[in-house]
């Protein structure tokens, strides 16, 4: 995730509508598989086996012989899974640490702080490594990983957001006309805090999926015969020469899936950014 | 008459859908001072960039003709427009602190006009740039040209932006509120800097807002309006006997030159004074019509025989400050302020940026904790309340700022903004809507304001919401910080005569706080001058302001810009360098700043 | 800001923070190997086998029979010492083994990192608040660039222009890798810069700038863009995260010796030492950046230097 | 190949997981191409490295790639299994057969100028042995070895506690190179980064992670008595690069960055044999194949009928044609048929069928079906569970287990695969017994391999490591196995060696998968690269035509 903020730019029309919809289709491919594509993902056949984009296999066919498609489709699951996850329990552990810097008192915020600052100093995906290290790879905890390394943004961006709340006219005026510190908390700061939070979450979905990929692709995510889009790609990739579909139609899907989730979070951002600016 | 540096004739400019100039013809000859003046959004400022070819992106220009040097200078190439800018034409903004580069010595941004245009031999530019300083009036030039924009005062900024202007001596100067955000002393200095260049035969434009300040330099004025001119002659005769309506509005909007309860604002339907004022940003073009009058007031009741102020009430006294101290990182704000407020009185508390102003007003309200001294509310002490003391007190004491915007919660519409303030007031939930509407109608706004969002209101309309707000707890006293410092004369005015409405009916006391010492004058009973953190002079209004005692009240005075002065000559002779060299004030440039984004036409 | 902050002051409170974070690093790294499951001398041998002589004498170093807080400053002092421990896995002390591998990841950093901000200053430079299909275009590009895995666009690269065109070398070549390293920082960092520059070309002094009669490359490059690199400095540890943490992926897909290659080969074989020790090089390496990048930004806004 | 040894323990695991090795040196190779040209520098790419280059410590085979231009051993094995003379030029065996005396050649030494000598044998040999050195794989390859005299300056001998007849094959391998006395002084982790010999290159350096180089050795002038020539190796330098990615090592061989690269994958050999500047040189591995184990003590594969039903109810040789397009062969016996004892009979002792495999299971009383359409027997799924070590497959057997675990799914058999996370859970679960099949393939030049795979002395315990995975205990077959470690009659060896393969294989106690070929790219630009016997290629007869 990114230190600074980036004002969104206007997206065309069309570009959000598109964007839209492939989330969409990610999404019901994550959620119902089955109603995307027939047939399943681990049905191998060896004879089919690398056969290029057809009728029969619209994105062709592994070396086993499964359909490149089917596996794409399964695919989503596990990526969008990872993706979400790993963001969902960053925001939750940043937002908890950013209100209790932002909130509770100097030496609170020195304290956390200070621990956001170790944590940004391991870089991204080696503290992921860190982290499988002590933990072993797999599914779950590539999503651990993941969340470490993305925490220490959440929690600096819901500290100082909650500070520029807390310092700003309209909570002055809330304690003006006698508000309790509770409710102005409750009323003002963490409903203000939190929408640009969830923006950017949804923007990082993006971000994690990656980084949940190329744990996959490392061999550190979850393993074959699960279809998960890094780890097919790192499959495909020995076939490059031979069967290109394998590795470029897996990389196309993350590209495209990351590419959608970050327009349609632009433009939400942009939407959130007028409507509180 | 000599033959002019620039004329146009019948300019016009839109920025896509929008025509922010609309056939507007001017010249401006050698020696002669001529002004545009106009509230934001006249489209004097975009006139003003057209002359030197900036009219900025997406403009359509079209002009009968534009003759710069007697050129044709519709035919000019950008090559050409870079000759003629700095050489032909020297152009001076509003703040140096933002004008000049803030990563750069203010030498260098001096040296770069020199340098763009070959002005002098490589070897004696920094030469030259002492000079240029020193010609501008700035003591130790060697010294300063060295320095950072933020290291110097903003006299010294504005000072070294107009040497870095004149560089390459151009025979015309474009000033484009060159004093709107220095402290009044300042300005005065700098009105008279821009004086000195007009006699020495440099032609100014002078583009500002203020009447005043027009008053003290210009020879002839245009008056703009939605982008035409609506009236121009000499500065005299336009100043003295308008004879265009919006003039007349314009002049008497200054709140300086009128008393406490004259109105300011022509509320009788007709007479169409104020501009109906378009919303920030133009994003829904709501419009403000002029203010309703209040329920339960009759104009004219509230405003009569008033001029003696409310000193002459008996009124309870509801803020109580005593030796009121406060400093920050060891640098006092406030030192030894004292002072009482009655009900039902204004208390006026001017002074230039610097002087304390905000501090105590953040004392009073109990949002800091004095190092010394005391303040009561209603004769109750903030010192030692518990929590929910304290906010019991605050309902009695509410505040309205210069920005209400802010001061709004982004996700609140205009309803839920006044809910919050009338349940804390204790008002039971089912009343609570029907006071909500009262509250508005009160501020001259109605029910149809409930669901709207404050950032799709005016300026004016917002600082409205604001007020309804702080009424809404039923306070004895509302704290006003700089209320009408943003906004245009004539929105001002109809601000200034809704606090004025509200008091008469309400018998709410305004502790009143403004640089602004026309605004003072016209909305205290008495009024409190500060300087340094400290209560140079006090009184009632009257006195200070017709027989200062104190000489900083006397400098103070004596510099205000006035529309008497519109003879032409310079009349100050207070030692302003004596005072530029005032450690360098760190004052946010952000009013300045906002400003110069509303000359911007919207698009 | 309460107190009056002089260059000298603001340095040391950043080398404060600075010990701080690498005092934490150590701390992390410690607790990652009391966290890891089991025996904490199986745990630093990991997969490979060494004698009882040998097992004694790490128990013997790292004061496994002694308190765990003992342990700890234990640590704490080798680590003061330099001594980052030792792999029983590569037969070598771990600042062996990452000063063999480090050399390749530095060159590829820094390429990549030289290549980002030229590429971005130069394209935010001409786009900046130009007609609305340039910088859709680039927008859009950006957009690609922050969404494209860098391991895809590196095994595409790889195809595109070593297998197929032949333009660069297979392997040993730095340009390729640096560019699929690069792609993301190139389309970030233009993004911001873009958005500084846009953000100062209608800041007043530019006005005032063009005023003066100055060319609209000039005003850009010599008055928005120093103002626009102001917040990239804030970047910094992002950056150092992208470089060093994308280094793993690219260095495994193009085959490139470097540290991304020797962790990754840790974290497979369990050779915790390396990992640890991989980890507070990095956040050491952070904290170098960052107080060069402090320093710089001193440098770059003087209102930083007399700012009270 | 990746293999790192979890345990000190008498059999290393490593030569589970690697191809490690017994065989000879340079197998000759007729000069082709014209004339050898001197100079040039050979550049070889590999897909993996030593974590180690002292091939007394290491196991693996790629130290022995490493370190072979560098070592040189006693004696040399060719591809019959004949011994040749090297550093030894004759040797004398006692008429117990517990030692052997051998007379070396005079006037060599290594390259720190230290002479080589009957001395310097002893002390490469007691480096082997002792504790210190905690010798991986060579130790075990003389576990019998007692100690070495000194005879005279130029005649050593060697002596075993009883009769040990793969000693002179074991000796030939790279894990026998000599190196100089002085350098052994060091500890071992140095040893580990930098060998000293006598062989015909030097080692430059080794930078982990990119690769070894190597310049010639001025002086050489003691080749194997097989090799193509005698005197200085023809290249000038020799590199060793390490590309792991297979796509990489490929288009640095295509785009003429190297000139001849390991492991050309078997997707690519078409490809490059099509390419007319290219060549692909098959080399198959001797030893076991690459087989499945069925553990044969506990779980679902004890009852024999559920054995053979797996191995003939898939279609393994189908499968292995298609995923490697003929780059390998399948395979009948757990032994390659480049092993010396090789059973061709084994080729019709079993084929697929898989209405045999369905009786067979119907017989042993899995007849009930489950949901999933698995069989079950009262009750209780019929499931296989299979760790499998990805980290360390390679070939693409992890494709290879996708299409086994669909194949035997179609027979009713779940195969229930999961991926320990790390070598030393998986050698727990494989020392305890804890699987019902494994899966790996082992390299030795020599029959006796099937020793190890077999014997009942081979199966592991928690404390001690055996590569009989398939936990296979039967008397008869142990006596075979030892009767052959008395005689030196190569015939009478190989009617022993085949009555081991007939058995197990009646049992169904394997379940040969295919025949590791080692597929070297080269550019025709390279002449004369040569073979171990166990497969991998070396480099003192080779050299490189310019331009």
């Amino acid at each position: 995730m990114t230190a600074v903020a980036i004002r969104p730019r206007r997206i065309p029309r069309a570009g959000v509508w598109a964007a839209s919809l492939f989330v969409a289709v990610v999404a019901l491919a994550a959620l119902l598989p089955a109603v995307l594509a027939h047939g399943s993902p681990s049905d191998v056949d060896a004879v089919a086996a690398l056969r290029p984009p057809g009728a029969a296999h619209l994105l062709g066919t592994d070396a086993n012989g499964r359909d490149v498609l089917t596996r794409i489709v399964y695919g989503a699951r596990p990526s969008v899974l990872a993706g979400l996850g790993a963001t969902a329990l960053a925001v939750a552990a940043g937002t908890v640490l950013g209100l209790l810097a932002a909130l509770g008192g100097r030496v609170l915020d020195e304290v956390t702080m200070r621990l956001v600052d170790v944590l940004l100093a391991l870089p991204g995906l080696l503290l992921a490594l860190l982290v499988i290290a002590v933990v072993g790879p797999g599914t779950f905890n590539a999503i651990l990983a993941i969340a470490a390394y993305t925490l220490p943004s959440y929690a600096r961006l819901v500290r100082a957001q909650t500070l520029v709340i807390r310092r700003s006219g309209y909570v002055e005026a809330a304690t003006s006309l006698g508000l309790t510190r509770g409710r102005i908390v409750l009323r003002h700061v963490l409903p203000n805090a939190f929408a640009p939070l969830l923006v950017v979450a949804t923007i990082e979905v993006g971000t994690a999926l990656v980084a949940a990929a190329s744990l996959s692709f490392l061999g550190l995510g979850p393993r074959p015969p699960a279809p998960e889009w890094g780890a097919m790609l790192s499959q495909g990739r020995d076939y490059f020469s031979v069967a290109w579909w394998m590795a470029i139609f897996p990389g196309l899907a993350i590209t495209l899936t990351v590419l959608s989730v970050t327009v349609v979070g632009r433009h939400l951002q942009r939407r959130v950014e007028g409507r509180l600016a | 008459m000599s033959a002019p540096i620039v004329e146009v004739t019948d300019l016009h400019v839109a920025f896509g859908p929008v025509r922010a100039v609309r056939g507007v013809s001017l010249a401006v000859r050698p020696g002669e001072c001529v002004a545009l003046v106009g509230e934001s959004g006249s489209g004097k400022s975009v006139t003003a960039r057209t002359l030197i070819g900036l009219t900025g992106d997406g403009a359509e220009v079209r002009a009968a003709s534009l003759a710069i040097e007697g050129e044709d200078a519709t035919r000019f190439g950008e090559r050409r427009w870079r000759t003629i800018r700095g050489t032909g034409i020297g152009y001076v903004l509003q703040d140096a602190l933002v004008s000049l580069d803030p990563l750069r010595p203010v030498g260098k941004e001096i040296a770069e006009t020199l340098r763009l245009h070959r002005a002098v031999p490589r070897g004696t530019v920094a030469e030259r740039v002492v000079a240029l300083l020193r010609e501008v009036g700035v003591p130790e030039p060697e010294v300063r040209a060295a320095q950072y924009p933020h290291e110097l005062s903003g006299g010294l900024r504005q000072r070294a932006l107009i040497a870095s202007a004149i560089a390459c001596g151009p025979r015309l100067l474009i000033a484009d509120e060159p004093t709107t955000a220095l402290d009044v002393t300042v300005q005065a200095q700098i009105l008279r800097l821009l004086a000195e260049r007009k006699r020495a035969g440099t032609a100014v434009l002078l583009i500002s807002h203020d009447l005043a300040v027009v008053a003290e330099l210009a020879d002839r004025v245009l008056v703009m309006k939605e982008g035409e001119v609506v009236e121009e002659g000499p500065v005299a005769g336009v100043l003295r006997a308008p004879a265009h309506p919006y003039t007349r509005a314009l002049l008497d909007a200054i709140p300086a030159e009128h008393a406490k309860g004259t109105r300011l604002s022509r509320t009788a339907a007709g007479n169409g004074a104020a501009r109906p004022e378009s919303t920030a940003g133009g994003v829904d073009g709501a419009s403000e019509s002029p203010p309703r009058v209040p329920p339960g007031v009759t104009p004219g009741r509230a405003h009569a025989g008033s001029g003696t102020g409310a000193s002459a009430l008996p009124g309870e006294v509801v803020i109580r400050a005593r030796d009121l101290a406060k400093a920050f990182g060891g640098r006092p704000a406030v030192a030894g302020v004292s002072f009482e407020l009655r009900a039902g009185e204004t208390l006026g508390v001017v002074g230039e940026s610097g002087s304390g102003k905000t501090t105590t007003a953040r004392l009073v309200l109990g949002l800091l904790e004095p190092d010394a001294g005391e303040v009561e509310i209603d004769g109750r002490p903030w010192r030692g309340l518990g929590a929910a003391e304290r906010r019991e007190l605050r309902r009695h004491i509410q505040v309205v700022y210069q920005d209400p915007l802010s001061s709004f919660d982004p996700r609140f519409t205009v309803r839920r903004v006044l809910d919050e303030a009338l349940a804390v007031g204790g008002e039971p939930r089912a009343a609570r809507r029907d006071r909500a509407v009262e509250l508005l109608e009160q501020v001259g706004l109605d029910a149809g304001f409930l669901e709207r969002r404050p950032r799709h209101l005016s300026g004016g309309q917002r600082q409205r919401v604001a007020v309804a707000r702080a009424l809404a707890p039923r306070p004895r006293v509302i704290v006003c910080d700089e209320p009408v410092s943003a906004l245009d004369v004539s929105i001002q005015a109809q601000v200034l005569d809704l606090l004025a409405d509200l008091q008469a009916s309400l018998g709410v006391a305004y502790l009143f706080i403004s640089h602004h010492l026309g605004v003072i004058h016209h909305v205290s009973d008495r009024v409190l001058v500060m300087k340094d953190g400290r209560i140079v002079e006090s009184g009632d209004v009257r006195r200070v302001f017709t027989a200062p005692q104190d000489p900083y009240t006397k400098e103070l005075l004596a510099a205000v810009p006035r529309l008497e002065h519109a003879h032409g000559s310079s009349p100050h002779s207070a030692d302003d360098r004596a005072s530029d060299h005032r450690a360098p004030d760190h004052r946010a440039p952000a009013r300045a700043h906002d400003r110069a984004y509303e000359q911007e036409p919207s698009r | 800001m309460t107190a009056r902050r002089t260059v000298a002051g603001r340095i040391a409170a950043r080398l404060g923070t600075s010990l701080l974070v690498l005092w934490g690093a150590v701390t992390v790294a410690f607790a990652a190997l009391h966290l890891t499951p089991g025996d904490v001398a199986d745990v630093l041998i990991g997969d490979s086998t060494v004698t009882p002589e040998v097992r004694a004498q790490i128990v013997r170093e790292y004061g496994l029979d002694r308190p765990v807080p003992v342990q700890y400053l234990t640590y704490l002092g080798r680590v003061l010492h330099g001594d980052l421990g030792r792999s029983y896995q590569l037969h070598e002390s771990v600042g062996e083994a990452i000063g063999s591998q480090i050399g390749p990841s530095i060159q590829l950093a820094l390429t990549a990192f030289a290549l980002a901000a030229t590429v971005s200053v130069t394209v935010a430079t001409l786009t900046a608040k130009r007609r609305r299909w340039v910088r859709g275009l680039f927008s859009g590009l950006e957009l690609v660039g922050v969404s494209v895995p860098s391991f895809w666009a590196g095994i595409l690269l790889l195809t595109l222009f070593s297998f197929t065109l032949g333009l660069f070398p297979v392997t040993g070549g730095l340009a390729l890798p640096a560019v699929a390293l690069a792609v993301p920082v190139i389309a970030v960092l233009t993004q911001v810069l873009r958005e500084g520059l846009e953000i100062a070309l209608d800041e007043p002094f530019v006005l005032t700038a063009r005023s003066r009669g100055m060319g609209d490359l000039a005003v850009r490059v010599r008055h928005a863009l120093r103002h626009a690199l102001l917040p990239t400095v804030t970047l910094a540890g992002w950056l150092v995260g992208v470089l060093f943490g994308g280094a793993v992926i690219v260095e495994q897909v193009f085959s490139r010796p470097g540290i991304g290659r020797l962790t990754l080969a840790a974290v497979a074989g369990k050779d915790l030492p390396v990992v640890m020790g991989v980890v507070l090089v990095s956040a050491a390496l952070y904290v170098v950046v960052n107080i060069l990048l402090d320093v710089l930004y001193v440098v770059i806004d003087p209102r930083l230097r007399s700012a009270s | 190949m990746h293999n790192r040894s979890p345990l000190g323990l008498v059999i290393p695991v490593a030569g589970l997981l690697a191809l490690s090795a017994c065989g000879g040196t340079q197998a000759a190779r007729a000069p082709q191409g014209g004339a050898p040209v001197k100079g040039g520098t050979l550049t070889f790419a590999v897909n993996t490295e030593p974590t180690c280059l002292d091939p007394h410590q290491s196991p693996q085979d790629v130290t022995g790639l490493f370190t072979r231009p560098a070592l040189d051993s006693l004696v040399a094995l060719d591809a019959k299994g004949t011994i040749h003379p090297w550093l030894a030029t004759s040797w004398k065996v006692s008429g117990d057969q517990k030692s052997y005396t051998f007379t070396l050649r005079q006037g060599v030494k290594f390259s720190d100028g230290t002479p080589f000598d009957a001395a310097a044998v002893k002390a490469n040999l007691d480096h082997i042995v002792a504790p210190a050195t905690k010798s991986q794989l060579a130790a075990s390859y003389i576990e019998p070895y007692t100690g070495s005299d000194v005879i005279d300056d130029h005649t050593v001998r060697v002596n075993f506690s009883r009769p040990y007849s793969p000693f002179l094959s074991a000796l030939a391998t790279a894990y026998f190179g000599m190196e100089s006395p002085a350098s052994l002084k060091q500890p071992q982790d140095a040893l580990c980064k930098q060998v000293v010999g006598s062989g015909p290159f030097v080692i430059d350096a080794w930078t982990p992670k990119q690769g070894i180089t190597f310049h010639r050795n001025r002086g050489y002038n003691w080749a194997p008595a097989n090799a193509a020539h005698n005197g200085e190796a023809y290249a000038d330098k020799l590199v060793i690069k390490v590309i792991t990615e297979n796509s990489v090592r490929l288009g640095a061989l295509t785009s003429g960055q190297v000139d001849a690269i390991a492991s050309v994958p078997p997707v690519n050999v078409r490809q490059v044999k099509a390419d007319p500047g290219l060549a692909v040189d098959v080399r198959q591995a001797p030893g076991g194949n690459y087989n499945y184990y069925p553990n044969t003590a506990s779980g679902v594969f004890t009852d024999r009928r559920v054995r053979q039903a797996f191995r003939d109810g898939i279609d393994f040789a189908t499968i292995v044609k298609n995923l490697y397009f003929g780059a390998y062969q399948p395979a009948s016996s757990p032994v390659s048929p480049s092993t010396t004892g090789y059973d061709k009979g084994t080729e019709t002792q079993w084929r697929y069928d898989p209405a045999e495999a369905g009786r067979l299971l119907d017989e042993a009383g899995w007849t009930g079906r489950d949901s999933e359409g698995y069989r079950t027997k009262d009750g209780r799924r019929l499931t296989v569970r299979w760790p499998f070590y990805k980290a360390a497959a390679r070939e693409n057997r992890d494709t290879l287990t996708e299409q086994v675990q669909a194949e035997a799914k179609k027979i009713g058999v779940d195969v229930d695969v999961t991926n320990p996370p790390s070598i030393g859970d998986f050698v727990t679960a494989f020392t305890k017994g804890d699987y019902d099949l494994v899966d790996f393939s082992w390299q030795r030049a020599d029959g006796d391999a099937l020793r190890n795979l077999f014997s009942s002395a081979s199966i592991s315990t928690p404390t001690r490591f055996g590569q009989n995975a398939a936990r296979y205990s039967d008397k008869e077959v142990d006596g075979w196995l030892s009767d052959a470690l008395d005689t030196t009659d190569l015939g009478r060896r190989a009617e022993l060696y085949a009555k081991v393969q007939h058995k197990v294989t009646d049992e169904a106690a394997v379940f040969p998968v295919y025949v590791f070929n080692y597929l070297l790219g080269e550019s025709k630009r390279v002449h004369g690269i040569g073979w171990e016997p166990q497969a991998y290629p070396t480099f003192y007869d080779a050299w490189v035509v310019q331009g």
